[in-house]
């Protein structure tokens, strides 16, 4: 039973952790090119997430409303690249925090403002609708499993492009020597913009995928965006394949953490004691780990060569 | 009648141009309020409940023309400290109304009474407002934040559930919340499941509550948080099989997002849309026709608050200076509540009936939350016996 | 001879396959103007990291005063007299060039960990920084922003800054490197008047330099010492020659 | 000799010797403050405002300690604020009300975590000295949040302001304006004093150039993590303020949004110089007050029904004007006042 329930709880970390990936490979991956920090990476995903909200009200069919929702949120994301970010890759990193955080003010009160403060439902799509039982009594829900399977597809099909197409060459030596990519006659500014629409369009992505399962409200990136820095950083910045194992590794630890901290304390507790300290270390518990990883590999555990 | 915000503020606090000759005439009262933030919703309805209220009353309240200040506490405590103090010295509003969370209630609760103005909250109703620090100034049309949960521990005693399950966030309210639960509820709990606050995903609670097979669970999960487990408790198939009895997290509030995933899921409140009463049912009308959404209690209380504040003020021919008349005329609270059967009790806070509730979609589409049984009558909250103060 | 100022016992280097420090043996006496000279690659710059302390050694032993501080990182070796200065120039652009040696003066006198008083105004401080500005002289640009300097004036600040440690050994990375002959001559000269008095070792390629003086010269080759001896001696060596002054002087 | 001598004799020394308006102007202004507010009618709310920029002062002037001399991002400074409150409350509950006793201990209760969390932090360096710093204030921020006997995340109202010598002496708003006011100066003359002494120039050195400090004889670690602690320590003393201004503490006092405040405040005032760092507090804390009103004012050719909305909506308008700071105002508010300080 208890094996079971692991399983279980593994398998919800998992489609936990490639939530997160996809937020955190746009986030490394602009950070490790571009060098920049982008606070307003959550929106994005909040946008997304509004986008399929929207869209499947307006077509009825979560389907294609996916379908609209890129295209969408890459065009967002270029818009904002094109109006503020490419005045900010040059500025020190204090600017950008300060001016991306005032783009987070403004789409938060923004969607508000659009679409009103009662947060959106975006049903669950007919054929996914359903759940498996994967032991006795244990039901999982399909469109978990689509969001397991969306994620690992969107991490087999970065690892693809970054490590076998000239872009992804580019990409990975721009987040270990960016100058020298300038320095080869690339139109840096154009790749620069590649890196950026694509890493909001993932954003973008997860926010959609997960409007179903999750309450469509604004400032819903905004935590988000806090674990995704957790993980790029856990992952060495700029680093995909870092991203992957940290996403991947946070949400463990956030959910099997979450449900078997009280246990394994019980083993040195007594069970009351256990209980309250299991629920006070639970919410610290993936900054405890960060902290913990930063402590051994100050740069991460995918540090970029330098 | 619309809104004003403090428009003077800024000269007035700056300058040496004070106002006081004309502030006689309006009555003004502070509306503090979180608007925004996640939880903006909370505080629109009952931001829009007052003035719906006010509106109908031709912009008076207790024969005055009546100025409401809107302020938003962003839902920093510290944040409102200051605002709260620009409303009573600044805007010298002679009622603060609000507001939608404990902390926030908690925290204001000083600075407002200690300027002997009349504090009404619409929402939270902390257990040491209600009990040991109970003050004369303060009021509440709401209820004492334990009572809802109190109304589904004792529907789960009274229906026999042998084995309950509690899930809460993990911060004060949510234990709170459980231990509310618990004061009637006398059978086995299987679990005191605590999540992070804001939590998103609850699949691994979720796979412990199949797994464990309760008669039932018990849950608190206000806002977005309240959304996503509804959403994920009806996809994971347990809703067919394991009732679902929740406080304030079924609600006119969360209603539009979780939709048809919420149908049946049971709630305790002090009232419902449906309440058959004619003034709730003139209410929840011209509430859906000026705002486009179905009220919830948030906007209820505050729309009881400005009917208490009317019939307090008519009590003392509109006026102001004898605060232990007001005290008493508010207390009497002369008025048709929107619940029907109301009172105030001798810690300020309500004396009312409780209701088992139930989410449903209405014909024309819409969802709220429907009365399925009264569970307490004229209920008194559990800290009034500890409240020493004369009301 | 007494016990060696600086003595390198077997040192090595490697970055993964590449050895750029292979098993250097070498002995500086106290005073003695010690050149390392060797073509571009030798390992001349990692040499004097790892002597310096900014990198480490994978084995090896680096004796200073016959005490062995091959652990110890790079500002405990400056407290212990070993200072060095940088290929590329490496300044605090900020501060005047007399803040700028004035700093390395409150390394060497006294805690750092005094929190009243302004620093700039202590004479104490400030009139051995001078000196060590007049040494080199720059005494005249003592108050300009170290950034604002011309690069021949921030090799000589470097150097000054070098001084102002009080070292027993100076280790000198390229001094000359990018100055005009102007700054090149001062510097020279400034190094000639130190000579004896310190212990120098000097990574140089200006030749002419070079030669004029030290009293003795190493040829780095490929992370390998392939010699060690007089000027002149190195001059007439045949495989240095080959190995280096062939293709240098072509 | 290069004509650089002759054009540009931009002597450190000679720069320092110039008076500052500024701080005079800033400091004068706190001292006259009380004047208007006691004739403003409302001057409970105008000092508890005022009172409030300057407490944030203190914070933010703290971080422009490290952040400005010390280049140390540190966004996690809001959990000092937090210890600091939290001291004072914590200690009220059990009886212990005079501040005498209260400060000491979150100065030290500061000082303790500041080197805890430092020693760690100051390992990494960069953004993973960001995160890290993020990690602890949250570590702090949920722990403050379990805290069930001292109101959880709740928080909890004090029952009075801190006693000062067994004395009430901080029961008044001017009272508690003053002592304020006084350690804002008090503060500033410290910071002033820090980033002029030894110890100043060591973190100043290392923030431009940490290898060469170590050739010179320096480990930055060390002063970085003194800095720190006094950075934290001052941060602490803000948050024993704080704590008695709202007559309340609660984890909110910690969240990781309330340290990027005030990094925001620090650059919105403009590095490295302390006093643009209060009046970042400052800009931030009256916009943050004022926008609402301002906007009502400038919509007054609006229908009052959109005049509401546009009021309501005043963080749609406070970001872009974020922005244009940023883009269009290098070096903050001190950048645009021409007087940046290094």
């Amino acid at each position: 039973m208890t094996a079971t329930l692991f399983l279980v709880q593994a398998l919800n970390g998992l489609q936990f952790g490639l939530i997160l990936f996809l937020i955190a490979a746009g986030l490394t991956l602009v950070f490790g090119v571009m060098d920049f920090i982008n606070l307003a990476h959550g929106v994005q995903y909040m946008v997304g997430a509004y986008l399929a909200a929207a869209f499947t009200a307006w077509t009825g069919n979560f389907g294609l409303a996916l379908l609209l929702a890129l295209p969408s949120a890459l065009a967002f994301g270029l818009l904002l690249e094109v109006l503020i970010f490419r005045h900010l890759y040059d500025r020190d990193h204090l600017d950008q925090v300060l001016a991306t955080f005032g783009v987070i003010l403004f789409l938060n009160q923004g969607v508000k403002f659009v679409w009103g403060a009662a947060p959106l439902n975006v049903p669950v799509p007919e054929i996914l609708s359903g759940s498996i039982e994967i032991a006795d009594g244990l039901l999982y829900p399909v469109y978990r499993l689509a969001i397991i399977a969306a994620g690992l597809a969107v991490a087999a099909l970065l690892y693809g492009l970054v490590s076998h197409t000239r872009v992804g060459m580019l990409v990975r030596a721009g987040a270990s020597n960016a100058p020298m990519v300038a320095a080869l006659g690339v139109n840096i500014k154009r790749l620069f913009m590649i890196v950026f629409g694509f890493g909001a369009m993932l954003a973008g992505f997860a926010g959609a995928m997960v409007a179903p399962i999750l309450s469509v409200e604004p400032g819903m990136g905004d935590n988000i965006l806090i674990l995704a820095f957790v993980v790029i950083v856990i992952g060495g910045i700029g680093s995909i394949r870092g991203a992957f194992l940290a996403a991947i590794l946070v949400g463990l630890v956030d959910t099997v953490g979450r449900s078997f901290a009280p246990n394994l304390l019980r083993l040195v507790l007594d069970p009351a004691n256990a209980s309250q300290t299991g629920r006070a270390i639970a919410p610290m518990l993936i900054y405890i780990f960060m902290a913990a990883i930063l402590f051994f590999r100050p740069a991460g555990l995918f540090p970029a060569k330098r | 009648m619309n809104p004003t915000m403090k428009s003077l503020g800024l000269t007035a606090a700056l300058s040496l141009a004070a106002v006081p000759a004309l502030a006689q005439e309006k009555l003004k009262v502070g509306l503090l309020l979180t608007l925004s933030g996640p939880s903006a919703v909370l505080g629109q309805q009952a931001r829009d409940g007052f003035q719906l209220a006010v509106k109908e009353m031709g912009g008076k309240l207790g024969g005055r023309d009546v100025e409401v200040i809107v302020v938003d506490d962003e839902l920093k405590p510290d944040v409102a400290v200051t605002k709260v103090k620009g409303l009573i010295e600044r805007d010298k509003v002679d009622f603060v109304v609000g507001p939608i969370f404990s902390n926030v209630a908690v925290a204001v609760h000083k600075p407002i009474v200690d300027a002997q103005t009349f504090y009404i909250s619409v929402n939270a109703g902390p257990s040491n407002l209600a009990g040991k620090s109970c003050n004369p100034y303060f009021f509440a049309t709401s209820y004492q934040n334990d009572q809802n949960h109190e109304v589904l521990g004792k529907v789960a005693q009274d229906r026999g559930y042998k084995k309950v399950y509690l899930l809460a966030p993990n911060y004060q309210a949510g234990k709170d919340a459980l231990a509310g639960f618990k004061r009637h509820y006398k059978g086995e709990i299987v679990e005191e499941s605590y999540v992070p606050l804001n939590n998103l995903d609850f699949q691994s609670e979720l796979a412990k509550i199949a797994s464990m097979k309760p008669d039932a669970i018990f849950t608190f999960m206000p806002g977005g948080m309240g959304v996503n487990l509804v959403k994920q408790y009806r996809a994971a198939g347990l809703a067919d099989r394991i009732p679902f009895l929740s406080a304030f997290t079924v609600d006119e509030s969360t209603l539009p997002a979780q939709q048809d995933a919420a149908i049946g899921m049971l709630g305790g409140s002090n009232w419902a849309p449906n309440l058959d009463t004619p003034q709730n049912k003139k209410f929840v009308t011209a509430y859906e026709a000026a705002y486009n959404s179905v009220p919830g209690s948030y906007s209820m209380h505050a729309y009881d608050a400005a009917q208490m504040i009317d019939t307090a003020l008519k009590a003392t021919g509109g006026k102001m200076d004898n605060k232990d008349a007001v005290r008493a005329a508010l207390k009497k609270a002369d008025f048709k509540s929107l619940r029907g059967d109301f009172k105030i009790g001798a810690n300020g806070f309500p004396v009312q009936d409780f209701y088992l509730v139930k989410a449903a979609k209405r014909p024309d589409g819409k969802f709220q939350t429907e009365i399925v049984e009264k569970v307490f009558d004229d209920y008194v909250d559990a800290y009034a016996k500890e409240c020493a103060a004369t009301n | 001879m007494n016990e060696p100022q600086l003595a390198l016992r077997n040192l090595r280097k490697a970055y993964g396959a590449l050895v750029v420090t292979d098993g250097v043996d070498l002995t500086v006496q106290a005073g003695e103007l010690h050149a390392i000279i060797g073509p571009n690659g030798a390992g001349k710059t990692t040499l004097i990291h790892q002597i310096s302390g900014l990198a480490s050694s994978d084995s090896g032993q680096v004796l200073f005063d016959g005490r062995d501080v091959t652990g110890l990182p790079m500002h405990k070796r400056v407290r212990h007299g070993l200072a060095r200065s940088f290929q590329i120039t490496s300044i605090l652009p900020k501060f005047s060039a007399l803040d700028n040696v004035a700093l390395a003066v409150q390394a060497r006198s006294g805690s750092s960990f005094r929190f009243l008083g302004d620093a700039s105004l202590e004479a104490d401080l400030n009139e051995p920084a001078m000196e060590c500005l007049n040494l080199v002289g720059l005494g005249a640009r003592a108050a300009i922003p170290a950034g604002l300097l011309s690069h021949g004036e921030k090799r000589q600040l470097e150097l000054a800054i070098g001084l102002a440690t009080q070292p027993k050994v100076l280790l000198l990375d390229e001094p000359l490197a990018g100055t005009g002959h102007e700054d090149a001559q001062r510097v020279v000269e400034t190094l000639r008047r130190l000579k004896g008095r310190i212990t120098i070792v000097l990574i140089e390629h200006d030749m002419d330099a070079v030669f004029s003086l030290a009293d003795r010269v190493s040829v780095l080759v490929y992370g390998r010492l392939i010699a060690t001896d007089s000027p002149e001696a190195i001059r007439a060596n045949a495989e240095v020659r080959s190995a280096y002054l062939g293709e240098e002087a072509a | 000799m290069s004509p650089i001598a002759e054009t540009r004799p931009v002597a450190i020394t000679g720069q320092r010797r110039r008076v500052e308006w500024l701080p005079v102007i800033l400091f004068g202004a706190f001292v006259l403050a009380p004047v208007f507010a006691a004739f403003s009618g409302a001057e409970g709310y105008v000092l508890s405002l005022l009172t409030r920029v300057m407490i944030f002062g203190i914070a933010a002037m703290s971080l422009d300690l490290i952040l400005g001399y010390g280049a140390l991002v540190s966004f996690g400074h809001a959990a000092f604020l937090g210890i600091g409150g939290y001291a004072v409350g914590i200690l009220a509950a059990h009886g212990v009300e005079d501040a005498l006793v209260q400060v000491p201990v979150a100065l030290a209760a500061s000082a303790l975590f500041g080197l805890v969390t430092g020693a760690i932090s100051l390992r990494t360096k960069g953004v993973y000295f960001i995160m890290i710093t993020l990690a602890f204030g949250q570590m702090l921020y949920f722990l403050a949040t379990s805290l069930a006997s001292y109101g959880g995340d709740d928080g909890m109202t004090l029952a009075a302001r801190s006693l000062v010598a067994g004395l009430p002496l901080l029961k008044g708003d001017f009272a508690l304006y003053w002592v304020c006011f006084v350690c804002l100066l008090g503060t500033y003359v410290l910071a002033r004093s820090i980033v002029a002494s030894r110890f100043g120039r060591v973190l100043r050195g290392s923030r431009e150039n940490a290898t060469r400090m170590e050739a010179i004889g320096f480990h930055p670690f060390r002063y970085q993590l003194v800095a720190y602690m006094i950075s934290g320590m001052m941060a602490g003393l803000a948050g024993c303020l704080l704590a008695n201004q709202a007559e309340f503490i609660s984890p909110a006092f910690m969240t990781w949004q309330r340290s990027g405040e005030l990094i925001f405040m620090v650059v919105l005032g403009g590095l490295g110089s302390l006093h643009g760092a209060v009046l970042g507090a400052a800009a931030f804390l009256l916009l943050e007050e004022f926008l609402p009103e301002i906007l009502h004012m400038l919509g007054f050719m609006l229908s009052t029904d959109m005049q509401a909305r546009l009021v309501e909506n005043w963080k749609m308008v406070f970001g872009p004007l974020l922005i244009l700071i940023v883009l269009f105002a290098r070096g903050g508010i001190m950048g645009m006042l021409g007087g940046r300080h290094e």
